[in-house]
C-alpha cells in the first residue's frame, strides 16, 4: 500500500483492501474503493484544487457533497470530458484523471491571479459601468471578458456514452436516505405502499454514514447498526425500490419528480456504457428527508485552501479515515461544530481550538469538548486568516459586549486547516420548487417548510429536526400517514429509542466583526461574492434580494448558493435594516444539482430524434437511389437520379415522362379520413367551401378548407362512396391536424350532426399515374375495370382488381394528365408497386419524385397549401372564387371573407410570371417590386411563391403572389437580387394546356 | 375491399429480412403482423345496437375504459366511449366487416378495415413491463395494467395502443400486444431495440 | 408536468394531451349578419383570466375526446372536469 | 447622474466604492402625475425614458408591482435582431436595432450589446423558401440578412453539426450579423437610472388593482400604494396585459402562455454567435459568463405560474443535443420560465384603446426582448401625442376587426 499521508490508521467507510490509482492535474496518488476524489486528494495533503471564478483566488475543497461551490475540476479529456464536476461528488475509480480548470498556466502559478491585485477596480457589476468607450471597441472588450469568463472546457466531440430514462410510478417516492428518509420508507415499505427511496450519494445512510455514534445511542446499539438493519429490511421489500447514486432534481406539478441516477459514472467505462438513467416519477405521495446544508461562516479571508464546512471535516474523519489536516481551529456559532472537533481529535488531529461567537457555551456538546481537552473560546471570533496556497494561521479576537465588534488582542492560531459552521438550512429546495410555502424560524435563523401545495411531507433536517431522534420519529409517521393516504393500512413500525446530547441554541452571526476595515468576507466562493459586493449592491439601489442576486451574481454559481444564500439574504437585510422574512429568499428552480443534457434527452439521439416515416414503398425508393425531402416526420422520394444526372436533368426527366408517357408517384403519405354518418354531407358542407350535398355516389370533389379566420388552410379530393359514406384527402403535411380539426368541430360545435371520422391514412398504400399512357398502363392490370373515358370519368371512382389486388382507383389529376390513384391495402403497396413498374416497361415507366409533381402542378397553376398560401390567403386570393359557394349557408371561414380587410382588391394575389430571359430561374421567396430604386428600402409588392424551369414549355415559370396582381397581367415587374435585376411579366398562373384538352383525353 | 389474392403482401419491417425476433435479457420482442383489425363506432348507450353487434359478431363490446373483451378468434379493445377496436384471425376481417356492416345497416355507425393501418409488436417477459416503462408514461405495474387492460398512449414519439393478452403468472411472463401505426413501425422498432440494449 | 384527468381514460400525462384554450365561447350564428368587430369578439378576444380559467382540452393520443377543465391559471390546479355538453360548475368558494 | 467610466471606477476605488449614488431613487409615489407607466420591464421603463428625454414630458411614474425587470425582461434568452419577414415588424424591430446600437453610450449603462451574428437555420425545403423570402424582404428593407448553406453554415459556426446524418439535416440559414444579444438585466437597470436621472419616478412594490375612469377616459390607478391620479396611462405589463385589460373593461385578443429557458454550466466560450432552429426547436447563444443560454417553447396552456412543464425542456434539449453533439455532456444548471403575452398573429398591439388617455403595449410573447428600446421610443411618441408613432400605426388593436393581421408566425413559430 502506498502512503496516504493523511489517510487515519483506521475507521471510516472506505474499502481500505482496495487501492485506486488516479492523477490530478498530472500527478499520480493513491485513494481507496469508497472514496471520493475530494476525499482522495485530502489524503495526500492537497488542499488546493481551483481557481475562483472572477479573482483566481486559490480554493480548495469546501464541503463534502453536492453543496460543495470550490472544488470543481475538469474530468477526462477529448469528447469524455466533463467540466465543472465537484471533487466532493466524483468518486474514485481506476485511471481517474482530473484537472484543475480556469487557471494558467499552472494552478499554483495562475496568471490571471492578476485579476486579485485589481480587485479593487472589479467591484459587483463593474461591467456594466465602463467598456464603453469608444462603442467601436466593445467588441473587441467583450472577446477579452468571455476569454475570461467561464469555468471549465465544454467536451469537444460526440458524447461517446449512452444514456436512458424511464418512467417509474409509486405511492411513496421518499427522497433522501438519511435517518429520516430511511424511517419514512421503513413505515411505508411495511404498510404495503409501493416506495421509492433515491439518495444521491453512494451509498444510503445521510449524515449517519458520517455518525461514529461515540455519543449517540439507537435502540440498544449504533447508529451504524440501526443503518444496516434498516437496509437490510428495506432491501428485502418487493415493493421499495432503492436508488443510491439518484438525485431528485426537479419538483415540478402534480408530484411529478425527476430524477437523475449516475448508473455509471464511477465507474472507468467504455466507449458506449450507459451512463446516467433519467428516471421521471409520478408519485403519489412524496416525502422530502433531504436534510440541511451547513452554512459558512461569513468572516475575514475566509476563502482560502484548508477552510472547510465543520461538517464536512467530520465526514472526512469518520466516513473517509482522512485528517483534512494535522492542525485545526474550529469556528462556529452552533454546537454542531464540537461534533466535528470531538472527532478531529478524538482521530488524533491537533485541535488548537474552538472559536465559538456565542458568549456562553454550556450545553452537553461544549461541555464533552471540554472534557476532552478541546480549548473553547467563546464569545470570540476569527478576524483574518494566513496561507498563499493553504490555510498557515488564523487570527482571533474577543467580541465586545455589543457582539458587533472586537476587543482586546489578536491571537495568532497556528493551523493547517479551519472546520467553520455558520448553522444549518434545511434542503428546501424540492419543497420550494412544488411550490410550498417557507416560514421563517427566528430562532434558527432558517427558512423551513411552510405550507404545502402538493401532495407533499418534509422530515428530519430539512424539515428543521435537529435531533436524530425526532428526525426517526417524525420519518416514521410521515411514511405511515403517506401509505394510509393512499389506502396501504399495512403493517405499522414504531421509531427506535434515541440517546443522544442535547443541543444549545445557535445564535445567528451574518458577518463576524474583524478589527480590519476593508477586508474581504467571502459569501459566494464560487462568484467572488464578498459582503462587502452585497453593501454596494445594496447602496446602489438595488434593494431587493433579486436585484441583489443578479447585480452581483451571489448564488448563481453551478452550486446556486447551498452554503451561501442565506447568509447574503441576511446581510442585505442587515444593510436595508430590514427583517430577513421581508427580505425573502430568491427563487429555487430545478435542478437542484446540475443535470446532464444527454441523459434529459436520454435514447433520443442518433437516428432517434425524430420517428421517420416510411411509406409501404419505402425500400424501393432506397433501392433505386432516390434523393429524399423530409415533409414533416415523412420521408418522401424528392427525385431519383440516374447515373451522372443533375437534380435538374434527373427532375426534367421526370417531368417530361409524366407528359410524355407515363409517371408513377408514391402518393401513401396523403392523408385519407373516412367519414360516415346520416350528416355526412351536411358537415363537409360546414367544413369545406363548396357544396357537397348533390355529389353523386362514386364521384369525386375537389375542395377547400378554410380556418375560421378566412384563412386556406387544407386542400384535397373527397370522394362519395356511398350516400352516407366519403373518403377525405387532406395533404401530407395536415392529415393528422385536419383529422382533429374536424373532430373538434363534430364534438365541441355540432354535437347534433351524426358523423364520424377515422383515420384510413395508413390503411391505404396510394400509387399515382399519370400521362397520356397511363390507362393503358392500367388496363394491362385491371382488366375487370372499365377504364374507357365515357364510363370511368375524371373525377370518379372505380372498386375492382388491380394486379390482382382489390383497390379502389380514383381518376383524378394533379398534374393535368388523365391520372389514377390507385389504393391497395399497405401491405399490397410494394406489390402494386412493383407490378405497375413491371408492366409499365412497355409504355417507358418512369417514377418520379415530389420535386417533379411540384413542376407538374406549377404548369397547371394548382396551388399549394403551405406554400403559395401561408396562413394569410383567402381562396380568392387564390383567384379560387369558384370553389366559395355563397348560396349554400354557412362554412368555417365564410364570415371572414367579408372583413374590410379581405375584400380590398389590392390584396395579395396568385399570379403568374415569367422572367425576360427564359433560361433564368427565379428563386423561391424572391421580392417582386414595381418600382427599382438604387438602394433599398424598395416596395415590395409580392413575392415568388414556386418556381421551376418547365420542360415542357421550355422555359422557367414562377407563381406569385402579387398585390393586385390579377389586374397587372402583361405588366412588367421586378425581381432585385443581390448582384442583379431580373424583369418579368405577369402572366395568368396556368401555364400548360389551359383548357384542359390532356385532362379529358 | 378484401385483401389481395396473388400479390406479395409485405410487413412494414420486410427490409429488415426476417430479424424481427428479439429475445434477451428476459422480454423477447417479435412483430406478428398477422391479425385483422376493425374499428367500429356507434353509441354504447343504444342496448338494441350492442345487441345488434352481438349478434353479428357474438362478442359484447367492453364498456368500461380501457379494457377488453374476448371470444375467441375475436377480441375487442376499447378506444374510446363511442369506439373499439375488433380484432380477428387474419384474412377475416372482411367477414368481420361485412357481418358488422349488416348488423348497423340501421344505426348510426361506422365501420372501418384498418387490418393494414397498424402492425403488431407482440412483447412479453418478465421485463416486458420495464422495457414499456422506458418510453411509456402510464402506470404499469401489474396493480394498475393487468391482463386485457388496453391503453392509447404515446411509446416514444409513437402513438400505440397497448393491450395485456397474458397474465403475468403465465409462464412466458406477460405479454402485450403493441399496436403500431405502419409507417412508425421501422422507428419503434429501432427505438425499442435500442432500449433492449 | 399536468396531469390531466381523461374523463374516460383517467389521468394522463398532459403531452398525451391537446389544449384547445377558453371555453364557453358562442360561435355567433348568422354570422352575415353581424358586424366585423363582433365577429372579431368571436375570433381572438379572450378572458385571459388569472384565477379560475373554464378550458377545453382534447385527449388527442387517447380516446380522442374533447371536454371540460376547471384550472387555477395561478397554480395550476385542476379543479373540476366536465363533459362538452355540461354546464360549467361552480367551484366553492371561488368566483371566476 | 453620476458618470459611469473606467475612470470613476478607479476614483470610486480609492473610497473603496463607499461613494457610488443609488441608480435611481425609490420616491413615494406621488398623488397625481402627468403620465404613470405601469409595469417596470424593459418597455415601460423605455417608455418612460423617451417620454423624458424626446417629448419633455418629466412628471412621470413608472409603477412596478415586484422589482424592476422582474418580468420577462428579466427572464429572457436576450435575442436581438430585427430580420422580420413583414414590414410593418421590419420597420419596427430595426428601428429598434438601431437604437440598440449606441445604447450603452446613451444610457451611460453597459448593455453589453453584442452583434455576433443570429442565424436561422433552415431544415426542410419549406424552411429554405420562407428563409429565402424573409432575406430577400430584409435585403430590399435595407436590413442586413444573407443567406448561408451547410457549408456555410458549419464555416460560420463549426459547433452545429451539418451532416447528413442528422435527421433533418441543416441545409442552409439565415445570418444577420447585426443580430445578437445583450444583458438583460443591464437593459431594465439602464433605462431605469436614465431616466430617474431626467425627473422619472420610479416606484417598486407597486400593483395596479384597478383603473379609475371617468367615462370613457382614464383618470388615474388604484394601486397597493393608494390612488394614483393621471390622465394618460400607458400599460406595459406582458404576460398580464389581459388583467389589466379587465380592469379597464375590455378583452385582448392574447393568451398568457408559459415560455420556459435555461442555462447551462458557465465553460469557457465555444459559443461565438447565436443559433435558432425552429424546425427542431432549438434557440441557443452562450453568454460574457459562459453559460449556454437556451430557449424552450411555450406549454400549450394558459398559466400566470412562471413554471412550465419538464417535457418542453425536454424537447428543447433533444434539439440542442441533436445539432450540437458535443453539448451533450453539459449540464443544465437552472432553468426557469415567463409569463408571454402571445397574440394570434405574433405581433405586439401598441397603441390607443376603447379607454380615452389609456395606452397599451403588448402582446410582444416570445419576442418582445429585442424591441424594448424600440417599442419604449414608438410607445412614448404615442402616447405624448396621443397618435401612433407612423411605425407603430399598423399595430392597433383595430386590425383584429379589420383582419389586417401582421402574421409572424410563417417567418418563426416562436419568434425569440
Ligand atoms: C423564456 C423567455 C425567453 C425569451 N426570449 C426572448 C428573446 O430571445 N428575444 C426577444 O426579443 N424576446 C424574448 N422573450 C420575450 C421578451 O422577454 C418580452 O417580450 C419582453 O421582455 C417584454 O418586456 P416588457 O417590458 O413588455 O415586459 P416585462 O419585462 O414582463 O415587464 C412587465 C412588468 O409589468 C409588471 N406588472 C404586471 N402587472 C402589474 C400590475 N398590476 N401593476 C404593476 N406592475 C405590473 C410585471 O411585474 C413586470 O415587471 C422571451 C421571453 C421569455 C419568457
Ligand atoms: N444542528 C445539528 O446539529 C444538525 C443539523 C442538521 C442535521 N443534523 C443531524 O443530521 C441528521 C438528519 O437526518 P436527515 O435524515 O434529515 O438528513 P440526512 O442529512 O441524514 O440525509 C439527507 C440525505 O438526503 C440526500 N439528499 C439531499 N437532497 C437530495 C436530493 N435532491 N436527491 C437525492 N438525495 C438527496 C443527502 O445526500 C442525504 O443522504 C440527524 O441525525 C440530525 O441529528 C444535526
Ligand atoms: C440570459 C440569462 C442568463 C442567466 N444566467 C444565469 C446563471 O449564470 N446562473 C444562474 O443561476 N441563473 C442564471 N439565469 C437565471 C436567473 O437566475 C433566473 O432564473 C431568471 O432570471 C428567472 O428568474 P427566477 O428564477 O427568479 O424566477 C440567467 C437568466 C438569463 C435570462
Ligand atoms: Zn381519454
Amino acid at each position: 500500500m502506498r502512503r496516504q499521508r493523511f489517510r487515519l490508521p483506521d475507521g471510516g467507510r472506505v474499502d481500505r483492501a482496495a487501492e485506486v490509482a488516479f492523477s490530478f492535474n498530472g500527478r499520480r496518488y493513491f485513494g481507496h474503493k469508497g472514496d471520493t476524489l475530494a476525499s482522495a486528494l485530502l489524503a495526500n495533503g492537497v488542499h488546493l484544487v481551483g481557481r475562483s471564478f472572477k479573482y483566481h483566488r486559490p480554493r480548495g475543497i469546501f464541503g463534502s457533497g453536492s453543496e460543495e461551490p470550490n472544488a470543481l475540476v475538469q474530468l477526462g479529456a477529448g469528447p469524455r470530458t466533463d467540466p465543472n464536476m465537484r471533487a466532493t461528488t466524483v468518486e474514485l475509480f481506476e485511471g481517474l484523471r482530473a484537472t484543475s480548470q480556469n487557471c494558467w498556466p499552472s494552478l499554483r502559478f495562475d496568471l490571471r491571479g492578476i485579476n486579485d491585485r485589481f480587485s479593487a477596480l472589479l467591484p459587483a457589476g463593474f461591467y456594466y459601468k465602463t467598456f464603453m468607450r469608444p462603442a467601436r471597441l466593445w467588441m473587441f472588450y467583450e472577446k477579452h471578458i468571455r476569454k475570461a469568463a467561464g469555468l471549465g472546457r465544454a467536451p469537444d466531440g460526440c458524447d461517446p456514452d449512452r444514456y436512458e430514462q424511464t418512467h417509474a410510478h409509486c405511492d411513496v417516492l421518499v427522497i433522501g436516505a438519511g435517518p429520516a428518509g430511511l424511517a419514512a420508507a421503513q413505515a411505508a415499505g411495511a404498510a404495503g405502499a409501493r416506495v421509492i427511496l433515491a439518495d444521491e450519494q453512494a451509498e444510503l445512510g445521510g449524515s449517519l454514514l458520517s455518525e461514529p455514534g461515540r455519543h449517540i445511542q439507537v435502540g440498544d446499539g449504533t447508529p451504524a447498526d440501526w443503518l444496516g438493519a434498516t437496509l437490510a429490511g428495506l432491501a428485502g421489500m418487493d415493493e421499495v425500490t432503492l436508488l443510491p447514486r439518484t438525485t431528485a432534481f426537479g419538483y415540478y406539478a402534480d408530484n411529478f419528480v425527476g430524477l437523475l441516477e449516475r448508473v455509471g459514472d464511477h465507474l472507468p467505462g467504455d466507449d458506449g456504457m450507459l451512463r446516467q438513467r433519467l428516471w421521471k416519477v409520478r408519485a403519489k405521495q412524496v416525502i422530502l428527508a433531504t436534510g440541511a446544508i451547513e452554512r459558512s461562516l461569513v468572516f475575514a479571508e475566509n476563502d482560502r485552501p484548508g477552510i472547510m464546512l465543520a461538517g464536512a471535516a467530520r465526514t472526512y474523519v469518520n466516513r473517509y479515515g482522512v485528517a483534512p489536516g494535522s492542525r485545526t481551529v474550529v469556528f462556529t456559532n452552533n454546537d454542531s461544530a464540537y461534533a466535528a472537533a470531538l472527532d478531529m481529535a478524538a482521530a488524533g488531529v491537533g485541535v488548537e481550538a474552538v472559536v465559538d461567537l456565542r458568549n456562553q457555551v454550556e450545553g452537553d456538546w461544549p461541555r464533552l469538548a471540554r472534557e476532552a481537552g478541546i480549548p473553547v473560546m467563546q464569545g470570540h471570533t476569527i478576524t483574518g486568516t494566513r496561507g498563499r496556497h493553504r490555510v498557515s494561521a488564523v487570527s482571533v479576537m474577543r467580541l465586545n459586549d455589543a457582539g458587533d465588534g472586537v476587543a482586546g488582542d489578536v491571537r495568532q492560531l497556528k493551523c493547517d486547516s479551519v472546520a467553520m459552521s455558520g448553522g444549518w438550512s434545511p434542503a428546501v429546495h424540492l419543497f420550494s420548487q412544488a411550490r410550498g410555502a417557507l416560514t421563517f424560524d427566528e430562532q434558527e435563523g432558517t427558512f423551513r417548510p411552510g405550507e404545502a401545495m402538493q401532495a407533499v411531507r418534509s422530515v428530519g433536517a430539512c424539515d428543521d429536526a435537529a435531533r436524530l431522534a425526532d428526525c426517526l420519529s417524525a420519518g416514521v409517521e410521515a411514511g405511515r400517514s403517506a401509505a394510509l393516504d393512499v389506502g396501504c393500512d399495512g403493517a405499522q413500525i414504531a421509531a427506535p429509542a434515541v440517546g443522544e446530547p442535547a443541543l444549545g441554541p445557535m445564535q445567528p452571526a451574518w458577518r463576524a466583526p474583524s478589527d480590519r476595515k476593508g477586508v474581504r468576507m467571502f459569501v459566494d466562493f464560487q462568484n467572488d461574492v464578498t459582503a462587502k459586493d452585497l453593501d454596494l449592491a445594496v447602496r446602489e439601489g438595488y434593494h431587493s434580494i433579486e436585484h441583489v442576486k443578479r447585480y452581483t451574481t451571489t448564488g448563481m454559481g453551478t452550486d446556486q448558493g447551498k452554503t451561501g444564500n442565506v447568509n447574503a439574504l441576511a446581510i442585505v437585510a442587515q444593510q436595508l435594516g430590514a427583517e430577513i422574512p421581508a427580505v425573502g429568499v430568491t427563487t429555487f428552480r430545478a435542478p437542484y444539482t446540475p443535470v446532464t443534457f444527454g441523459a434529459i434527452t436520454g435514447s433520443h439521439v442518433r437516428g432517434l430524434f425524430d420517428p421517420v416515416r416510411r411509406t409501404p414503398m419505402h425500400d424501393w425508393h432506397v433501392e433505386q437511389g432516390a434523393k429524399f425531402e423530409d415533409v414533416g416526420q415523412w420521408k418522401r422520394a424528392w427525385y431519383y437520379p440516374r447515373g451522372e444526372e443533375t437534380m435538374r436533368q434527373a427532375v426534367d426527366r421526370e417531368v417530361k415522362a409524366a407528359r410524355d408517357g407515363v409517371g408513377i408517384l408514391d402518393y401513401s403519405t396523403l392523408g385519407k379520413i373516412d367519414i360516415r354518418g346520416p350528416d355526412a354531407a351536411e358537415f363537409l358542407n360546414r367544413v369545406y367551401t363548396n357544396g357537397w350535398k348533390k355529389l353523386g355516389v362514386g364521384r369525386c370533389r375537389y375542395g377547400v378548407m378554410l380556418r375560421d379566420d378566412g384563412m386556406v388552410m387544407d386542400d384535397g379530393v373527397t370522394t362519395r362512396l356511398g350516400e352516407n359514406h366519403f373518403l377525405m384527402t387532406t395533404t401530407t403535411g395536415n392529415a393528422a391536424s385536419v383529422l382533429s380539426w374536424l373532430e373538434e368541430w363534430l364534438q365541441t360545435e355540432w354535437p347534433d350532426l351524426k358523423v364520424y371520422c377515422t383515420s384510413v391514412t395508413e390503411q391505404y398504400a396510394t400509387v399515382s399515374i399519370c400521362g397520356p399512357k397511363a390507362r393503358d398502363l392500367l388496363a394491362g392490370l385491371a382488366p375487370d375495370m372499365t377504364l374507357d373515358p365515357q364510363n370511368f370519368r375524371h373525377m370518379s371512382m372505380q372498386e375492382g382488381t388491380v394486379a390482382g389486388i382489390a383497390a379502389r382507383v380514383l381518376r383524378v389529376s394533379f398534374t393535368g394528365e388523365v391520372g389514377f390513384e390507385i389504393n391497395v391495402p399497405s401491405r399490397y403497396g410494394r406489390a402494386l408497386w412493383d407490378a405497375l413498374i413491371a408492366e409499365g416497361e412497355l409504355h417507358g415507366i418512369t417514377p418520379y419524385g415530389t420535386e417533379a409533381m411540384h413542376v407538374l402542378r406549377a404548369e397547371k397553376g394548382f396551388f399549394i397549401a403551405g406554400q403559395e398560401s401561408d396562413g394569410t390567403v383567402t381562396p380568392l386570393d387564390l383567384g379560387m372564387d369558384w370553389i366559395v359557394n355563397w348560396t349554400k349557408g354557412d362554412f368555417i371561414g365564410r364570415r371572414s371573407l367579408s372583413r374590410s380587410d379581405t375584400v380590398r382588391d389590392d390584396r395579395k394575389q396568385l399570379v403568374g410570371l415569367f422572367t425576360s430571359d427564359p433560361e433564368t430561374v427565379l428563386d423561391e421567396g424572391t421580392q417582386i417590386v414595381a418600382t427599382v430604386k438604387d438602394k433599398p428600402p424598395m416596395d415590395m409588392i409580392g413575392h415568388v411563391t414556386s418556381s421551376y424551369y418547365s420542360p415542357n414549355l421550355g422555359r422557367s415559370i414562377a407563381m406569385a403572389m402579387i398585390q393586385g396582381g390579377r389586374g397587372r397581367k402583361g405588366e412588367t415587374l421586378y425581381a432585385p437580387m443581390p448582384d442583379k435585376v431580373i424583369e418579368v411579366t405577369v402572366t395568368d398562373p396556368i401555364f400548360f394546356d389551359p383548357d384542359g384538352q390532356r385532362l379529358n383525353g | 375491399m378484401g385483401s389481395g389474392s396473388m400479390a406479395d403482401a409485405r410487413s412494414p419491417l420486410a427490409h429488415l429480412d426476417g430479424a424481427t425476433v428479439i429475445e434477451r435479457d428476459g422480454v423477447r420482442l417479435a412483430e406478428n403482423p398477422d391479425a385483422g383489425k376493425v374499428n367500429l363506432r356507434g353509441d354504447a348507450g343504444d342496448a338494441v345496437w350492442l345487441a345488434a353487434i352481438q349478434a353479428a359478431v357474438e362478442i359484447d363490446l367492453p364498456q368500461a375504459p380501457n379494457t377488453s373483451t374476448e371470444t375467441p378468434p375475436l377480441s375487442a379493445l376499447w378506444l374510446a366511449p363511442d369506439e373499439w377496436m375488433l380484432v380477428c384471425a387474419d384474412g377475416s376481417e372482411g367477414d368481420v366487416v361485412a357481418s358488422l356492416e349488416g348488423a348497423v345497416a340501421e344505426f348510426h355507425a361506422s365501420v372501418v378495415d384498418v387490418t393494414d393501418a397498424r402492425t403488431v409488436f407482440r412483447l412479453s417477459g418478465a421485463g416486458a413491463r420495464n422495457l414499456l416503462a422506458k418510453g411509456c408514461a402510464l402506470d404499469l405495474h401489474p396493480r394498475a395494467f393487468g391482463l386485457g387492460d388496453v391503453a392509447q398512449t404515446m411509446l416514444a414519439k409513437a402513438a400505440v395502443i397497448l393491450h395485456q393478452t397474458t397474465d403475468d403468472a403465465d409462464e412466458a411472463g406477460p405479454v402485450f400486444d403493441i399496436y403500431v401505426p405502419r409507417s412508425f413501425a421501422d422507428y419503434l422498432w429501432s427505438w425499442l431495440t435500442d432500449a433492449i440494449g | 408536468m399536468l396531469l390531466i384527468p381523461c374523463p374516460w381514460c383517467g389521468e394522463r400525462d398532459v403531452h398525451e394531451f391537446h389544449c384547445g384554450g377558453e371555453a364557453h365561447i358562442t360561435r355567433p350564428a348568422g354570422a352575415d349578419t353581424i358586424d366585423d368587430a363582433a365577429w372579431a369578439d368571436y375570433l381572438f378576444m379572450r378572458q385571459n383570466p388569472k384565477g379560475l380559467y373554464y378550458e377545453r382540452w382534447n385527449h388527442a393520443h387517447g380516446c380522442r375526446k374533447w371536454f371540460h377543465v376547471v384550472r387555477d391559471t395561478v397554480s395550476d390546479q385542476i379543479l373540476a372536469v366536465y363533459q362538452m355538453d355540461e354546464a360549467p360548475p361552480d367551484i366553492p368558494g371561488r368566483s371566476s | 447622474m453620476q458618470k459611469y467610466s473606467i475612470f470613476s471606477l478607479a476614483r470610486n476605488a480609492l473610497s473603496r466604492h463607499e461613494n457610488w449614488r443609488e441608480a435611481w431613487r425609490s420616491p413615494e409615489p406621488k398623488p397625481e402625475y402627468d403620465v404613470v407607466i405601469v409595469g417596470g420591464g424593459g418597455h415601460g421603463l423605455a417608455t418612460a425614458y423617451y417620454l423624458a428625454k424626446e417629448h419633455g414630458i418629466t412628471n412621470v411614474a413608472v409603477v412596478e408591482k415586484g422589482w424592476l425587470g422582474g418580468g420577462n425582461t428579466g427572464r429572457n434568452t436576450t435575442i436581438v435582431r430585427s430580420n422580420y419577414l413583414w414590414d410593418e415588424s421590419a420597420g419596427l424591430y430595426e428601428h429598434s436595432l438601431k437604437l440598440w446600437e449606441g445604447l450603452s453610450q446613451k444610457l451611460n449603462f453597459n448593455v453589453m450589446f453584442s452583434q455576433r451574428g443570429v442565424l436561422n437555420l433552415a431544415h426542410n425545403l419549406h424552411d429554405l423558401r420562407e428563409l429565402s423570402r424573409r432575406v430577400n424582404a430584409n435585403r430590399l428593407n435595407g436590413i442586413d440578412s444573407e443567406i448561408l448553406d451547410a457549408q456555410g453554415v458549419k464555416d460560420f459556426c463549426p459547433l452545429i453539426d451539418t451532416s447528413l446524418t442528422l435527421r433533418y439535416p441543416v441545409l442552409g440559414a439565415s445570418l444577420q450579423r447585426r443580430g445578437g444579444v445583450a444583458r438583460h438585466d443591464a437593459v431594465a437597470w439602464g433605462f431605469a437610472r436614465a431616466a430617474d436621472a431626467l425627473g422619472v419616478d420610479i416606484i417598486q412594490n407597486c400593483e395596479v388593482t384597478g383603473i379609475l375612469r371617468d367615462g370613457d377616459a382614464v383618470q388615474g390607478l388604484e394601486t397597493s400604494r393608494g390612488t394614483i391620479k393621471a390622465n394618460k396611462v400607458g400599460v406595459v405589463v406582458a404576460g398580464h396585459c389581459s388583467v389589466l385589460a379587465n380592469m379597464a373593461g375590455f378583452r385582448l385578443p392574447i393568451e398568457s402562455h408559459p415560455l420556459q429557458a435555461l442555462v447551462s454550466e458557465p465553460v469557457k466560450p465555444v459559443l461565438d454567435c447565436v443559433v435558432m432552429s425552429n424546425a427542431v426547436h432549438a434557440y441557443i447563444s452562450q453568454s460574457d459568463k459562459g453559460e449556454l443560454v437556451i430557449g424552450a417553447g411555450i406549454d400549450s396552456y394558459v398559466s400566470y405560474s412562471q413554471r412550465g412543464g419538464f417535457d418542453v425542456v425536454e424537447d428543447t434539449l433533444h434539439a440542442v443535443v441533436e445539432l450540437f453533439p458535443m453539448f451533450s455532456r453539459m449540464r443544465m444548471l437552472r432553468q426557469w420560465g415567463g409569463i408571454v403575452d402571445v397574440c394570434p398573429d405574433a405581433s405586439p398591439i401598441i397603441g390607443k384603446t376603447p379607454v380615452q388617455g389609456l395606452y397599451f403595449n403588448c402582446g410582444w410573447g416570445t419576442g418582445g426582448f429585442k424591441a424594448t428600446p424600440g417599442s419604449g421610443n414608438v410607445f412614448a411618441h404615442t402616447i405624448a401625442r396621443d397618435e401612433p408613432h407612423p411605425l407603430n400605426a399598423p399595430f392597433a388593436l383595430d386590425r383584429f376587426t379589420s383582419g389586417a393581421l401582421i402574421d409572424e408566425h410563417g417567418a418563426a413559430a416562436v419568434a425569440h
